[in-house]
């Protein structure tokens, strides 16, 4: 592997990420599965870095899983997106910072729509009116939020109290980095590093201590796919894709995973039960499986931020060897505890649980 | 012919402007040949050995050599012509890098092509993992003498993938660079009779063995040489943790996905309209073909004409072609050349 | 994998697809060009699944079977190659001077002796 | 003379060839099937008993096939064969009647001259002598020719020798030792008693005029015995014990057993009968034309003996027949090779000598594991129809031969189906000649149901692969016939006006139609019909193949060129207008390798055919040709 090649690629994909003053935008599977990974986003965003992240309570789901599975139609996801720029515009806000990856690809093939098909801009500025009475400016970035975490990296690896390393060795962690296709695959230059050899995670494995794996399955989709999930019997299918890559990283023994998708993230999490249930394996060091984190709780993890508080406990695959490892203490008689002292429900089947 | 020598610049020192300045200078006109690099030759000076019948490149080479060693001919190197230019009477002005101007009779254009940059491919991981290669670089491993891995280990097996470049939308090239299946069976072949026991693949989308003996030599290397075809393009490359390259690729006969290790990639990266050509085909404002190469004045009777008067073009500024095409194609080129100083 | 556990999701890990050539192994195609060197010669034109007798009754296909013993993929060949009546149609129409009759014949004994553990 | 003991090695050899040719001819008896046995017994005491005798003595002592085959040839193994029968009967009748007693033992016979060193000096005796010298020198006549026959082949009008094995050759010096010996002995012994006749008198005379005869002769004489003791021993596992079998094989055939399907003493027999002489070599095309030495008949049946793997031989074969056509001692080749490949694999036994001497040959007789199964095919309803035409896979191949068959029947009137009109069935005969015949069952009761079904009366196959299966290992109601012979019969019965083509044509019999099934006149017939038949040089029963026979698994497509090429130039060389054929196969093979137009038989009947074709008046043609076949 020579480094310089990956290095010329990413610089030929360089976007533009603002530097402060973002709307955002949640995904839907995130904020019902990984709640602590938006939360610790805006945590970082504002506490850490004093950044100003503007969120609206109207905001809407973006409709992508409806459309993906072919029940929502393209004119009406175009006003729904429209609706969001509106609230944006009206909050005086040019860049958006989206925590889905699925709405992202959205939100990039609208604007690519757009611009080729400027019609379509006027259709769907028409049709937004009619709905609604709002009108709407196109914003002027768009940013996913792992390329706003992606650009303050070294900010973040200065603030660091951990980083990806063994605190016993002083080794390096072996992180696989997975990017939702969404992010990049339909438009190379809307994501950092392309799509071939993306950068926007391997930049902050790097940063903060980590060493990436490169294994040959690394392209490879999650096997989320809505179709694919969203009919019960074509679960094999996601189910099948997602063995695949794990079976493709598993000789290099790699200690997590790191995903900017929710989707990606919830489903490699979750399918590792599943594949232990069908198969009775379980992949990773010492069969452990291999925790997967959102690019968020890995900067919280690195900034000292309490594991319980990420919401790591409501992995299916659970890091404590991974903690452990780090050097992070985590209170075992906190994990379960509501910040009012409420005991939450358990969940059963945890890997490592 | 009488009185002074007519003067004729030909643009490019590769196959075709050699040949042409050879031809015109052996009928008596005086020539300019203008070669942007050190020496000319062109793309022949790093290829090892010629398809069909596998003679040295060496000897194609000394011929060419040869060529333009006449009294008529004079040589300027590190040079490239930035513009052409017509003038009414007669004349045809040719501006020359550095400043210079030259003034001519004609003017044949024989700027070449230039190789795809691999790079651009880069779900092949050209320039990132160590053992993928062009075609090019291959030929250069033949000249050293040694097929080798990045870690001078010997590959056990290599696979060849046609198209890299050619017909395909992605990189903006929808031609087909014709020479690169007779190329890849070429190379299989020399790879086997140095590596015996090393295992040949060729990925290739459809076999173009246009050429006399080309389709000869593709029997042959599956009889005799054993070389393997596997139809379908690959998608993308990875390595695995042993550092071996891991291809995609869809086995369309037999209609499923198929995953293969290999220990060398070999990119058979096609032909493209040379940049230096491109720019004063801009410069000069010659008509440039959807291929984006030049556009000759008639594709069936004209293929030398540029639509300029006073000028030709010859060999593959106009279209990608073999060393046969190319000689014979930039003969022609003096042919309408000297039809044209004739008449005038 | 059991029902039962099948019936738990309600789904199971598809089969893979993919060739995986470094995983297949090619006895049969190495007992194949050994005994019939012609076989080396197929391009896979399909002119002898255009003439195949058999074929017009049943999915034998001499093309595809060919491939698969390239790859070293013998699963889907075990029922394939029972089908041919070795006819020599194809003889006649293989472009290249493949001797597909022998092909054939040499196949079904290389598998059955793969069967066998003989190969 | 004081020692005789010089003649225990003769005595032990020829004791124990006597005995062990008994005991093996038992177990042969005892192994056969039961119906064989009683074709034995039956034969033993009718009619075949003295056609063998006379077989025997035509081709086993005079070698008459050979003999017209090659007459050098010929008189090399009457000289040995006939020329030692002679001196074995005139020296016990000398041993008889000038002995010193009567019924005498063998080496009495074989010895004579040793014990009666003086014999012959004058009167009947003297001319008998010129009569045992002259055969003696007859005999080695013939083993002269053997010699150079085996040094320089071509000398003899061999193109190719065998190759033997080091039992052979040891028997082989051991045949060619006696009668040069027995020649010295006796010209010794006559030298030193001033006896003998113009040969082993003179020589003696001469001999003894340097040489001490009187001492020398013993040692010859122990030579003449050793080399016949050593050659009697050796017989069973040498080429040679084809004299013998050869006798057993030839009152076995006479009494009408046939190789049949499957091993037995029968081919057990054929298999020592083979006198390795080599003629299946010269008329083997893949060996003239290909170029291909190593799988011909002699080659088989040797690694047949010797219990040798010989399955690439096996499949390596036209089984075009030409060489059974030839074969001296009228082994069934073809059967023999059918049977062989029917065998599943088998070790390499090379057998030691005492395995040579075995009495019955434990080849192992596994049959194939059946690879193929057609359980998918589906079973048909067919119309009904008096003539059925079926036109065969390859036929398909050569859609013209279809077209003129059609418009010859509906010229003729003819009422048919087209069995296979939309591709058929493979009709099996393929899978046989591969040795498959488990597998060919299955189509064979596919294809018989659909026929059985129809109703017809006449079946009718462009293709002689298909004819002969259908004839030899179909059970049909219905008549099969061959288009020729079809044609032939509407031809006869007046159904078919046909117009006379001004064209000289020569026909090739092929494999399957003319060796195959004997189909050699009809086809003659037709063509004469309708232009003018020249004659090829091989043809009939020594027809050439064309070289795209299906009887060949292995043979190579550059090699069946040659072959057909070479067939191509035999058959073309009266410069005809149209090579006519039979068969789509041969047709395929032919327009390949010959600039001459090929046709099959078919075609040029329709091309004679009245243009516009007339509307056909005899409706009931078919009804005419069902009767004029008979309906068995």
């Amino acid at each position: 592997m020579k480094p310089e090649g990956k290095k010329r690629i990413w610089a030929e994909y360089q976007k533009e990420i603002p530097d402060d003053h973002f709307f955002y935008v949640r995904s839907c599977i995130r904020q019902t599965f990984f709640a602590g990974s938006e939360q610790v986003f805006l945590k970082i965003l504002r506490n850490d870095l004093g950044k100003d992240v503007f969120e609206d309570p109207r905001h809407t789901t973006c409709t992508g899983i409806g459309y993906h599975g072919d029940v929502v139609p393209f004119e009406t996801i175009q006003a729904v997106v429209a609706r969001h720029f509106s609230l944006a515009t009206e909050a005086g806000y040019r860049h958006i910072a989206i925590s889905c990856v699925t709405s992202f690809g959205i939100y990039t093939e609208i604007l690519e729509t757009w611009k080729h098909f400027p019609e379509t801009l006027e259709r769907t500025r028409e049709d937004l009116y009619k709905a609604t009475g709002r009108t709407f400016e196109v914003p002027e970035t768009i940013s996913h939020t792992s390329d706003i975490i992606y650009k303050f990296r070294d900010e973040i690896a200065r603030k660091a109290k951990y980083n990806l390393a063994d605190i016993t060795t002083g080794k390096p962690l072996k992180v696989v980095e997975h990017i939702g296709c969404h992010y990049s695959k339909m438009f190379p230059k809307y994501g950092v590093g392309g799509a071939e050899f993306p950068h926007v995670l391997v930049g902050m494995v790097e940063s903060w201590g980590g060493d990436v794996i490169d294994y040959p399955e690394r392209r490879h989709c999650c096997g989320f796919g809505f179709r694919q999930y969203l009919v019960q019997a074509n679960r094999g299918y996601s189910l099948f894709a997602s063995r695949k890559k794990f079976e493709s990283m598993e000789p290099y023994q790699p200690d997590m995973i790191i995903a900017n998708c929710p989707g990606c993230t919830m489903f490699m999490d979750r399918w590792q039960y599943t594949i232990n249930e069908i198969d009775g394996i379980t992949y990773g060091v010492n069969g452990q499986g291999i925790p997967v984190l959102t690019y968020e709780e890995v900067a919280g993890l690195i900034l000292g931020y309490d594991p319980w508080e990420l919401g790591l406990q409501y992995h299916n695959v659970q890091s404590i060897p991974l903690l452990r490892r780090m050097g992070i203490k985590a209170d075992p008689a906190r994990r379960f505890l509501a910040k009012d002292g409420t005991r939450l429900p358990e969940p059963a089947n945890l890997i490592n649980g | 012919m009488k009185g002074t020598p007519k003067h004729v610049i030909v643009a490019g020192g590769g196959v075709a402007g050699m040949e042409a300045a050879g031809s015109l200078a052996e009928m008596g006109y005086r020539v300019t040949l203008v070669e942007k690099g050190e020496d000319p030759g062109g793309h022949l000076l790093q290829w090892h050995a010629l398809f069909p019948d596998r003679r040295p490149a060496d000897e194609v080479r000394s011929y060419l050599r040869k060529r333009i060693v006449h009294h008529n001919i004079s040589i300027i190197t590190r040079t490239t012509v930035e513009k052409i230019k017509y003038h009414p009477g007669g004349t045809v002005s040719v501006n020359l890098s550095g400043g210079t101007d030259e003034k001519a009779d004609a003017v044949i254009v024989a700027t070449g092509f230039q190789l795809f940059d691999a790079h651009r491919k880069e779900e092949y991981g050209y320039g990132i993992y160590d053992n993928v290669i062009t075609s090019a670089d291959l030929e250069g491993m033949f000249n050293r003498g040694r097929v080798a891995k990045a870690d001078n280990s010997v590959p056990a097996r290599i696979g060849l993938i046609h198209c890299v470049g050619s017909r395909d939308e992605k990189v903006n090239n929808n031609h087909c660079s014709k020479v690169c299946c007779v190329t890849a069976v070429k190379q299989a072949i020399e790879i086997r009779e140095m590596l015996p026991s090393c295992e040949i693949f060729c990925f290739y989308m459809d076999m173009r063995m246009y050429g006399p003996y080309y389709e000869e030599l593709y029997r042959e290397s599956q009889e005799i040489h054993n070389v393997n075809f596997i139809r379908g393009k690959v998608s993308e490359a990875s390595v695995n943790i042993n550092n071996r390259l891991v291809i995609k690729v869809e086995d369309t006969l037999a209609g499923r996905p198929l995953k293969m290790e290999l220990d060398i990639m070999v990119l058979m990266v096609g032909m493209e309209m040379e940049e230096a050509g491109a720019k004063l085909a801009e410069a000069s404002g010659f008509k440039r073909g959807i291929n984006r190469f030049l556009e000759t004045g008639d594709h069936h009777y004209g293929n030398n004409l540029s639509g300029v008067r006073g000028v030709f073009y010859a060999g593959t500024c106009t279209a990608p072609m073999n060393i046969t095409d190319t000689i014979s194609h930039a003969r022609a080129a003096v042919a309408e050349t000297v039809r044209y100083l004739d008449g005038r | 994998m059991s029902l039962n556990q099948a019936n738990k999701f309600g789904f199971v890990i598809n089969p893979s697809r993919l060739i995986d050539y470094d995983s297949s192994d090619r006895k049969v195609r190495d007992y194949v060009t050994l005994r019939e060197p012609s076989f080396k010669l197929c391009f896979a034109c399909g002119g002898c699944t255009a003439a195949c007798t058999a074929g017009q009754h049943t999915s034998f296909n001499l093309r595809r079977m060919i491939t698969y013993i390239r790859r070293g993929e013998i699963e889907p060949l075990r029922d394939e190659v029972t089908r041919c009546m070795l006819c020599g149609k194809c003889l006649l129409v293989c472009p290249r001077g493949v001797n597909t009759r022998n092909v054939v014949a040499v196949t079904a004994e290389a598998i059955s002796k793969l069967d066998r553990n003989e190969l | 003379m004081n020692s005789e003991f010089f003649i225990t090695p003769f005595n032990l050899g020829l004791y124990f060839i006597l005995i062990y040719s008994v005991v093996r001819s038992t177990v042969w008896f005892r192994n056969l099937s039961r119906s064989d046995k009683l074709r034995l017994q039956r034969g033993f005491f009718g009619r075949p008993f003295m056609d063998s005798l006379r077989e025997i003595f035509m081709e086993s002592l005079l070698h008459r096939k050979i003999f017209r085959k090659n007459p050098v040839l010929g008189y090399m193994h009457m000289s040995l064969a006939f020329g030692w029968f002679l001196l074995i009967v005139f020296g016990t009748i000398e041993a008889d009647f000038f002995g010193e007693k009567h019924l005498n033992p063998p080496s009495h016979a074989i010895f004579f001259r040793w014990f009666n060193p003086e014999h012959g000096a004058e009167g009947f005796a003297r001319i008998y002598n010129v009569w045992m010298d002259l055969l003696l020198a007859f005999i080695l006549s013939g083993l002269l020719l053997a010699v150079i026959k085996r040094f320089i082949p071509g000398m003899v009008g061999m193109k190719k020798r065998t190759r033997h094995t080091w039992t052979d050759r040891v028997a082989l010096i051991s045949l060619w030792l006696i009668f040069p010996s027995r020649l010295f002995a006796e010209s010794f012994t006559c030298g030193a008693h001033g006896s003998g006749s113009f040969l082993t008198g003179n020589l003696g005379a001469a001999l003894a005029s340097f040489l001490p005869a009187a001492e020398i002769a013993p040692w010859f004489w122990w030579l003449y015995s050793l080399s016949l003791g050593i050659f009697f021993l050796l017989l069973p596992v040498s080429r040679y014990f084809h004299i013998p079998i050869e006798l057993f094989l030839i009152f076995m055939r006479n009494s009408g057993i046939n190789t049949g399907d499957r091993s037995s003493s029968y081919t057990e027999v054929q298999t020592h009968a083979c006198s390795s002489c080599g003629v299946c070599i010269s008329v083997c095309q893949m060996s003239y034309a290909a170029g291909i030495n190593d799988i011909q008949s002699v080659y088989f049946i040797k690694g047949l003996r010797n219990d040798r793997d010989i399955a690439a031989i096996t499949a390596n074969c036209l089984m075009c027949g030409r060489c059974e056509e030839v074969c001296p001692v009228g082994i069934e080749l073809g059967p023999m090779r059918l049977i062989e490949r029917r065998q599943g694999e088998r070790e390499d036994g090379t057998l030691r000598l005492a395995g040579k001497y075995s009495l019955m040959r434990k080849r192992s007789s596994i049959e194939k594991i059946p690879t193929q199964s057609y359980g998918y095919l589906v079973r048909e309803e067919p119309q009904k129809a008096d003539v059925l035409f079926f036109a065969g896979c390859m036929t398909h191949l050569t859609p013209s031969v279809i077209v003129a068959m059609k418009k010859i029947m509906e010229s003729a009137g003819v009422k048919y189906r087209f069995m296979d009109e939309k591709g058929g069935v493979c009709c099996g005969r393929p899978l046989m000649l591969a040795g498959r015949d488990r597998e060919a069952r299955e189509l064979i009761n596919h294809n018989s149901d659909i026929i059985w079904k129809s109703g017809a009366q006449i079946l009718v196959t462009s293709c002689p692969i298909c004819y002969k299966v259908f004839r030899e290992s179909y059970y049909l109601d219905a008549t099969v016939m061959h288009h020729s012979e079809f044609i032939n019969l509407l031809i006869e019965e007046g159904s078919l006006r046909l117009g006379y083509l001004h064209k000289k044509v020569v026909y090739h019999d092929p494999c399957e139609l003319g060796r195959g099934s004997g189909i050699y006149d009809e086809p003659r017939a037709v063509i004469s019909y309708v232009a003018e038949l020249q004659q090829a040089s091989q043809e009939r029963n020594m027809s050439l193949c064309c070289g795209g026979s299906l009887g060949n698994l292995t043979l190579s497509s550059d090699k069946r060129a040659l072959i057909a090429a070479d067939a191509a130039r035999t058959l073309t060389m009266s410069c005809p207008d149209e090579l006519i054929t039979a068969c789509p196969l041969c047709k395929k093979t032919f327009v390949q390798s010959t600039k001459t137009k090929v046709s099959d038989i078919a075609e040029l009947v329709a091309a004679a055919l009245p243009r516009p074709a007339v509307k056909a008046v005899k409706k009931r043609a078919t009804r005419a040709a069902v009767k004029a076949t008979g309906n068995s």
